[in-house]
């Protein structure tokens, strides 16, 4: 018998309250000798670490169950949350479970807390991964290899045997698999909003921080199967892009405050990892070069991310706009997040020439007053839907 | 970056101003100064290219081998805080759709802009013709030239500076940075400013810098001198204007820091302390080491806050975010491109966080400092995120203790005098306390 | 006699101690801070001074043995008549005060109704003024702002329903006056109050008033002797608009911490939660501060918070924790910012949690963020210490020793009831020291 | 004809109004405003309700369609909720036709919402939540300095030297106005201060929000606060935002709960016409 959504969205929603990463703990346990390996947002080449036979567990923060005390010792309060909350899942021993850490190049608060870890986890991995600015194969590429070459062989040590091409080959074949259905998920929930609400896409994509690709691979295909056979009633609701939450996420709640207010996101930035490269890698030739081939080509934009071109920028977020047939943006950032809110002026300034409505509103991982994002969103769904027709 | 300033503050204060007191290399100084803002001001009714670009790993000596006029963001941003002009422009910027929580450096420029670019001596300041954009130490630099670059439509281009994630620069970083100087960066300098690129002209600036490079460090390494003859914080900010800006590899700037080593050779011959805006500083009762940048909106307020009670700042992080010399580094003529890479990956904030607490603890040590202060800027996430596990790391290492106070660079809105001063003294009369306790144990035994 | 005094003139509270020539407390006293500090600190001097004879008057009647048995019945009776006494010559002053404030042309023609509106309610007031300070009585808080206040507020609630009376406009009177009649400062009225009130004392404990003269007799001695005010000094946020010179005043964070240590000697860790700010102090054996925390510029959670709530509840503050200590279910909030408490107290109300589950909740938020300042400054070590005015508030303590005992395990946590007074300890301390340990004398003002 | 309620459950009051539509005739028949006062704001809701029917002899039944606005998503005898910055500006609309934007005042937020001439939410903006500038700081500090709400504004429009308080934060700019009266700074003054920095709080939402020519009405409590409206439009010169004319009305408090009950009308013979499409 085909699974319910009921069941799925709880087995997620388990995973995703578990601050204990029970399941990273089992993964290891079922197999002695096997290793985790702990990601922040944005992007990493996932790929390196499952051909080392590793688990990668994206560490997205603590969420708002989690109360935050030595995180916050370190961080005055004019910087974002999710350093914060990593910090306290550290301390208090929650990743253990983990044999390294990885932290992205995306802006100078994870680029800190690359050192902070070094000196507090003394005894762990962990490895600051830089991702080039220019895009020239001869110049960023060759750095770039350089950089997952570096990050390759480290694995390679820990693991006690080298990563092989094969190995490497054979992961980026089951990514691309994972891209795939999580593309297929978008494109499901923009078709029907209604069937596939936000709150539980979130709950699966979340899921896949923790999951094994392929498994997550095939509980993605098993929502979207289960999601068509649910009756859920259509609403009179907007459809919208949210963009802004790259890193830091927003809580459960917030997205369910923007649903409840009258939206539909149909497409946004959550867990932007399991789509930051926009298509298929190729699975033969030299891996690294063809990941990094993807990297420097035919990657997502972002605020992290330079644009080479005044015309660059926000090319992909009107392009999501037509794709998935939006009617607005919501801009939705972390507070005292450099990237995302200087970002944001010039996508505005964008959507603006090509008259897109928009509203902006920024949140913490832990806000608990919904009361004005209800507002936002809700008057921003009201001006579309009254004035829709008009 | 936070950038050091050039000029002392020419606020006309309430009270008949009691004489301000200058060093003669700050008179130079300051020539220099507005030499260059009114050059750049005018640069383009000469004939000349105007070329925009942020402090920390600057290529001031490449950028004026192809003859271009040099216009530094955050130095204008901070001109405009002492000057008090940036409260208004950060406003505008906000009013024009920046959040409140983002750097206020970058809304400074910005507003300075939408008021019409008038620079801080009061000079309409042109419109750059390229954004030299090497985002060395800090990723709020590409976004701040990419909004720069929405607005006006410049010419950018990119040197990405890897950052030392594990404490070191490796062969495929230095490789990198001289592969885009050689195939993006020299070729469009070259294309925008008409001008053929030529080595050897890079070579004479680059000995220049490093002439005046030794004599710097000379002039901060002399507050290992009790008294310490400067002040490594407040002071320094001025001797190392020229050098961190428009002027390293320039003539000017040699003969700037040779006049300043000799005059303060003269202060350690004297045994005299730093000059202090109220005047010389007669007894030196504390020795503080000072991470962070300092707060430019109040700067003379909060430096007396230190002078009152006697504090001395004998070394600062600050003081090398335009290039760590002190540990080594030079400009090198021998390998140009080379040693430029190095030097845009050396900087001060492309250090990693055991790097920068190394770097305070030995200070302390070689300075016989008191304690640390760090000043946690708000705008600043590349200083400021972590600072508090530097603190404690310090306190560790070094047994000495450390405190905690927190401002702006140029928001006024951020500088709260009382809290500040409330926090400087409390830190004060513990170190003193503590020391009376200490030396009456002694004197007890 | 000899006496040292230490003033704390907190953003709430100002606070004075009186210690003798033995280092013994003798008297304490407490007043609101209000907008003139020094009628605060001297209001609160004035007090402790008061509280002091108090203190020799049980001395003296427990040497004479006149009151054997009763002295400590005696002795509290004697205080509640003595402050019914004040509070009836302040009442007298707020009436008058009143009635000048409603003339004019403020109310037009409703001033007559109002002015007879006050008559009455003050008729009221004064009545049942003695039921207010009878044995056992509960007082919404002990300042006459508040006891005045809220007695006013209900009186004239119903005063102006029967006299036709815009409620609106007793209230604005109230608020006009209080300011005034809390700014006075009633120092010669003290003499005679207290023998006023004896006379109260001898009627409410008739047994006493046939050893009237052995009883008056000490009373009156203490009342000649000249309590001579040796040194005091001064600490406290509002310390530097006390009229004090620079010898007196000592920064909070250093008379907390030797506050601390005198109250409980094996102090090694010292959290102080005030109205708008937490502090986190690690001391030595011998009360000396080795480094300090306090919360950054955002006043979140600080004691100002409990404030903003009590008000949203209409509730005393002595009120909130009795209350939090009924919680039986685990809510979690977030914010601990005091502008949006309110908001969110209303937003929890509307989604059906308890009252007193919300309560639990904020306490609990409140001392998180408490936590996160100590780990800061190095986190506990025995003994605990905790003091300022939150230390009253019993919800807080429990979530503190909830949370104390989840990280950091069973500890020694000390918490004095006369914790508020923490910080004047220590400037009395200081005060003492600085006499007799270093041979000062006071400083003319 | 239609006849609608609607009813603004704000942080500080209760405003409920009943509008009755006949063609292009629109006519206001009842209105109360009650302020909350540790009272429920639910019951509060029920009550003026209850209070408006009676008031024009009515029932529940005759009344098409009763809409909630501010924070009362969850009003059980609603039909349906519209958010605040739809409502305040169709209120406004209806206040003053010809403004271009509306800035709404209340309790714990401020929000600038531009316009078009049918109330059509062109962009708006809200406060963020480091607020000093609320109606409820304005209160607490009145009641410290002894003033009563009425007051406030001809008392600030006194001021010859306004103190603008340093903080961001209400915490510490309570603290900053206890500085001032210590250092003998007059209470209009410190009012006027307090009355600036709100307005230029405001300003800078009306700029964000792209107006530059027009009139600006504000509605919410803090409308009827004339030392507000003077600042505001100090504020606007001092920013050379000189084409704005910022004007309030008497009845701005309700202007939200008039936008409710016009946009409940519209909202009826919406779905009316979409009933009658489907049945044909
Ligand atoms: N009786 C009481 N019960 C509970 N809390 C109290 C009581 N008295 C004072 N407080 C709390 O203590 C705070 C004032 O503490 P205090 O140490 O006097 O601060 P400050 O030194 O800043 O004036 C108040 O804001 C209040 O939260
Ligand atoms: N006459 C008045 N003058 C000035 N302010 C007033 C007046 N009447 C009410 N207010 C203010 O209006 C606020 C309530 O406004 P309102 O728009 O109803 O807010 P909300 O919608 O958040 O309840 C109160 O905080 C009060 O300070
Ligand atoms: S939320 Fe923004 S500022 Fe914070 S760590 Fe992430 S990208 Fe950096
Ligand atoms: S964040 Fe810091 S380094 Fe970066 S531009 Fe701003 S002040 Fe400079
Ligand atoms: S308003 Fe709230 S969040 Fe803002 S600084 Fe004050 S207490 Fe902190």
């Amino acid at each position: 018998m085909a699974e319910m959504v009921k069941d799925i969205v709880g087995r997620c929603e388990a995973l995703f309250e578990d601050l204990h990463f029970d399941a990273v703990k089992q993964w290891k346990a079922a197999v002695p000798g096997r290793k985790a390996i702990g990601y922040m947002p944005v992007y990493v080449p996932r790929e390196i670490v499952h051909a080392a036979g590793m688990l990668p567990v994206g560490i997205f923060g603590g969420g708002d169950q989690m109360e935050v005390i030595q995180g916050d010792a370190y961080y005055q309060s004019y910087i974002c949350r999710i350093p914060r909350s990593t910090l306290e899942l550290g301390l208090t021993g929650r990743l253990d479970c983990l044999d390294g850490m990885l932290f992205p190049s995306i802006c100078d608060v994870i680029r800190n807390l690359s050192g902070m870890w070094q000196i507090l986890f003394k005894d762990k991995y962990v490895r600051y991964v830089d991702v080039p600015q220019n895009y020239l194969d001869s110049v960023g590429g060759e750095f770039y290899i350089h950089e997952m070459q570096v990050l390759r062989d480290d694995l390679g040590k820990l693991a006690g045997k080298p990563v092989t091409d094969d190995a490497l080959r054979a992961s980026i074949a089951v990514y691309n698999e994972n891209r795939r259905a999580v593309q297929d998920l978008y494109a499901y929930r923009a078709q029907k909003p209604w069937q596939a609400p936000t709150s539980e896409v979130y709950l699966v994509i979340r899921a896949g921080m923790v999951l094994p690709p392929e498994e997550h691979t095939k509980l993605v295909r098993d929502y979207i199967a289960a999601a068509e056979l649910e009756n859920r009633p259509k609403r009179d609701n907007a459809r919208v892009v949210l963009t802004g939450s790259f890193c830091e996420q927003p809580p459960l709640g917030l997205i369910k405050s923007i649903e409840m207010s009258g939206c539909y996101v149909v497409d946004d930035d959550f867990g932007l990892v399991m789509r930051w490269l926009l298509d298929e890698v190729p699975a033969t030739g030299d891996p690294l070069l063809e990941l990094s081939k993807a990297f420097l080509h035919r990657s997502n934009q972002q605020a992290s991310k330079y644009d080479e071109k005044k015309e660059d920028k926000g090319k992909l977020l009107v392009h999501s706009v037509k794709f998935y047939g939006a009617e607005g943006v919501i801009f939705a950032a972390p507070s005292f997040c450099d990237p995302a809110l200087l970002e944001r002026p010039m996508l505005q300034d964008v959507l603006a020439k090509q008259k897109i409505p928009y509203t902006a509103f920024k949140y913490a991982e832990n806000t608990g007053q919904m009361a004005p994002i209800r507002e936002q969103a809700g008057t921003f769904a009201d001006s579309i839907k009254l004035w829709s027709a008009a | 970056m936070s950038t050091p300033i050039q000029m002392m503050p020419s606020q006309p204060s309430k009270k008949p101003a009691p004489k301000v007191q200058k060093e003669d290399a700050m008179w130079l100084q300051k020539e220099m100064i507005n030499a260059n803002y009114h050059e750049l001001a005018t640069a383009h009714e000469r004939g000349k290219k105007v070329s925009a670009t942020f402090v920390p790993g600057n290529l001031n000596e490449l950028v004026m081998c192809f003859d271009f006029a040099r216009s530094l963001p955050e130095t204008n941003a901070l001109q405009n805080g002492m000057r008090k002009k940036s409260g208004k422009m950060i406003m505008d910027a906000e009013r024009d759709g920046q959040s409140e929580d983002v750097c206020t450096y970058v809304k400074a420029d910005l507003g300075m802009m939408l008021g019409g670019e008038i620079g801080p001596t009061g000079e309409k300041l042109p419109t750059p013709d390229l954004l030299l954009l090497s985002y060395t130490g800090c990723f709020t630099f590409m976004k701040w030239f990419e909004l720069v670059r929405q607005k006006y439509n410049c010419e950018t281009v990119m040197l990405h500076t890897p950052y030392q994630g594990d404490g070191k620069i490796s062969q495929s970083m230095r490789d990198y940075v001289v592969k885009q100087l050689k195939e993006s960066v020299i070729p469009t300098l070259e294309r925008v400013s008409g001008v053929k690129f030529d080595i050897d002209r890079l070579r004479q600036y680059m000995k220049e810098s490093a002439r005046a490079e030794d004599d710097l460090v000379k002039v901060l390494q002399s507050a290992k001198n009790r008294p310490s003859p400067i002040d490594g914080y407040f002071g320094a900010v001025y001797y190392i204007g020229p050098m961190f800006t428009a002027f390293r590899g320039t003539p000017e700037a040699t003969q700037y820091y040779d006049v300043l080593r000799k005059e303060i050779d003269a202060r350690v011959r004297d045994k005299k302390g730093p000059i202090t805006p109220e005047g010389e500083l007669t007894e030196e009762k504390y020795r503080l080491v000072v991470e962070g940048p300092p707060n430019w909106t109040s700067f003379r307020d909060f430096w007396k806050m230190f002078a009152d009670e006697g504090a001395v700042v004998v070394a600062s992080t600050y003081a090398k975010v335009g290039g760590v010399y002190d540990l080594g580094f030079r400009h090198d003529p021998d390998h140009p491109l080379e040693s430029l890479a190095e030097y845009c990956l050396g900087c001060y904030t492309n250090m990693n966080f055991p790097q920068r607490i190394d770097m305070i603890c030995r200070y302390i040590e070689e300075y016989e400092a008191d304690g640390l202060l760090i000043n946690s800027i708000k705008s600043c996430n590349s200083f400021s995120a972590g600072q508090l596990l530097m603190l404690r790391e310090v306190e560790k290492r070094t047994g000495k203790p450390a405190a905690f106070i927190e401002s702006d660079l140029v928001d006024p809105r951020y500088f709260s005098a009382a809290n500040i001063k409330n926090r400087l003294e409390s830190y004060f009369q513990m170190i003193k306390q503590k020391r009376s306790v200490a030396g009456a144990a002694v004197a007890a035994h | 006699m000899r006496c040292f005094i230490g003033i704390d003139l907190g953003s709430t509270t100002t606070k004075a101690v009186v210690i003798d020539a033995q280092q013994n407390v003798v008297g304490r006293g407490i007043t609101n801070s209000r907008s003139n500090y020094d009628t605060a600190a001297q209001i609160a001097k004035q007090e402790a001074l008061v509280n002091t004879r108090f203190h020799l008057f049980r001395e003296a009647l427990a040497k004479s043995g006149a009151l054997n048995g009763s002295l400590e019945d005696f002795l509290a009776q004697l205080e509640r008549d003595f402050r019914l006494e004040q509070f009836l010559v302040q009442l007298s002053d707020l009436e008058t005060t009143s009635i000048r404030n409603t003339e004019g042309s403020r109310f037009g023609d409703a001033s007559k109704a109002v002015a007879s509106a006050l008559t009455e309610i003050f008729k009221r007031l004064t009545t049942e003024a003695p039921e207010l300070f009878a044995p056992g009585a509960k007082r919404k808080s002990d300042f006459f702002r508040d006891i005045a206040g809220s007695r006013y507020l209900a009186i004239g609630d119903e005063v102006a329903k029967q006299g036709g009376v815009r409620y609106d406009m007793l209230c604005n009177v109230f608020d006009r006056s209080i300011i005034e009649v809390e700014n006075r400062v009633y120092g010669d009225a003290i003499s005679a109050n207290l023998l006023a009130a004896l006379d109260r004392t001898f009627v409410a404990m008739p047994e006493t008033a046939s050893r009237g003269d052995a009883v008056r007799e000490p009373i009156k001695s203490v009342l000649d002797t000249a309590l001579e005010e040796t040194y005091t000094v001064g600490t406290g946020y509002g310390r530097a608009r006390l009229p004090f010179s620079k010898e007196h005043i000592r920064s909070e964070i250093l008379c907390h911490g030797l506050g601390a240590h005198m109250m409980h000697p094996g102090t090694a860790t010292v959290l102080d939660i005030g109205g708008q700010d937490t502090k986190a102090i690690q001391v030595d054996k011998h009360g000396i501060v080795e480094s300090f925390q306090m919360n950054d510029r955002c006043a979140a959670g600080c004691g100002r918070y409990l404030g903003y709530i009590a008000d949203e509840m209409n509730m005393g503050l002595h009120e909130l924790g009795p209350l939090a200590m009924k919680s039986t279910k685990k809510i979690r909030i977030n914010s601990t910012c005091t502008v949006f408490a309110g908001a969110e107290l209303r937003d929890r109300l509307s989604l059906g949690d308890k009252r007193e589950d919300i309560m639990a909740g904020l306490h609990r938020a409140i001392i998180l963020r408490a936590m996160s300042i100590l780990a800061r400054s190095g986190g506990i070590r025995n003994e605990f210490t905790f003091t300022g005015g939150v230390a009253k508030n019993e919800a807080a303590v429990k979530a503190l020793k909830d949370l104390v005992r989840e990280n950091y395990g069973e500890l020694t946590l000390n918490i004095n009831p006369e914790s508020i007074f923490t910080g004047a300890l220590g400037g009395a301390t200081f005060a003492y020291r600085a006499v007799v340990e270093e041979g000062k004398t006071v400083e003319a003002r | 004809m239609i006849t609608t309620i609607g009813i603004d459950i704000g942080s500080g009051a209760v405003k409920t109004v009943l509008f009755r539509q006949d063609g292009d005739k629109v006519e206001w028949l009842a209105k109360r405003v009650e302020r909350i006062r540790q009272r429920s704001p639910m019951e509060l809701a029920r009550w003026t309700y209850d209070e408006v029917l009676e008031e024009v002899k009515l029932r529940p039944e005759d009344i098409q369609y009763t809409a909630t606005t501010g924070e009362g998503e969850n009003v059980t005898f609603a039909t349906g909720h519209f958010y605040s910055m739809t409502t305040h500006a169709r209120g406004g609309v209806y206040l003053c036709p010809e403004a271009k934007a509306v800035v709404d005042v209340g309790a714990l937020n401020g929000r600038a919402i531009f316009i078009d001439e049918r109330g059509k939410v062109l962009a708006s903006k809200m406060t963020s939540q480091c607020a000093s500038g609320s109606g409820q700081f304005l209160e607490n500090i009145a009641r410290y300095l002894g003033v009563a709400i009425e007051e406030i504004g001809p008392l600030s429009q006194t001021s010859k030297d306004p103190e603008k308080p340093s903080s961001i934060c209400a915490v510490l700019a309570e603290t900053d106005v206890i500085n001032m009266v210590s250092r003998g700074i007059a209470t209009p003054d410190i009012l006027k201060g307090i009355h600036l920095s709100m307005a230029s709080r405001l300003a800078k939402l009306l700029k964000v929000t792209g107006i530059k020519t027009g009139t600006v009405l504000l509605t919410g409590g803090l409308a009827l606060d004339t030392g507000l409206l003077a600042a505001l439009q100090e504020e606007l010169v001092n920013e050379k935002i000189t084409g704005i004319q910022a004007v309030s009305h008497p009845d701005s408090i309700c202007a939200g709960a008039i936008g409710a009950a016009l946009w409940g009308a519209f909202r009826h013979e919406k779905l009316r016409q979409l009933e009658q499409r489907a049945a044909a």
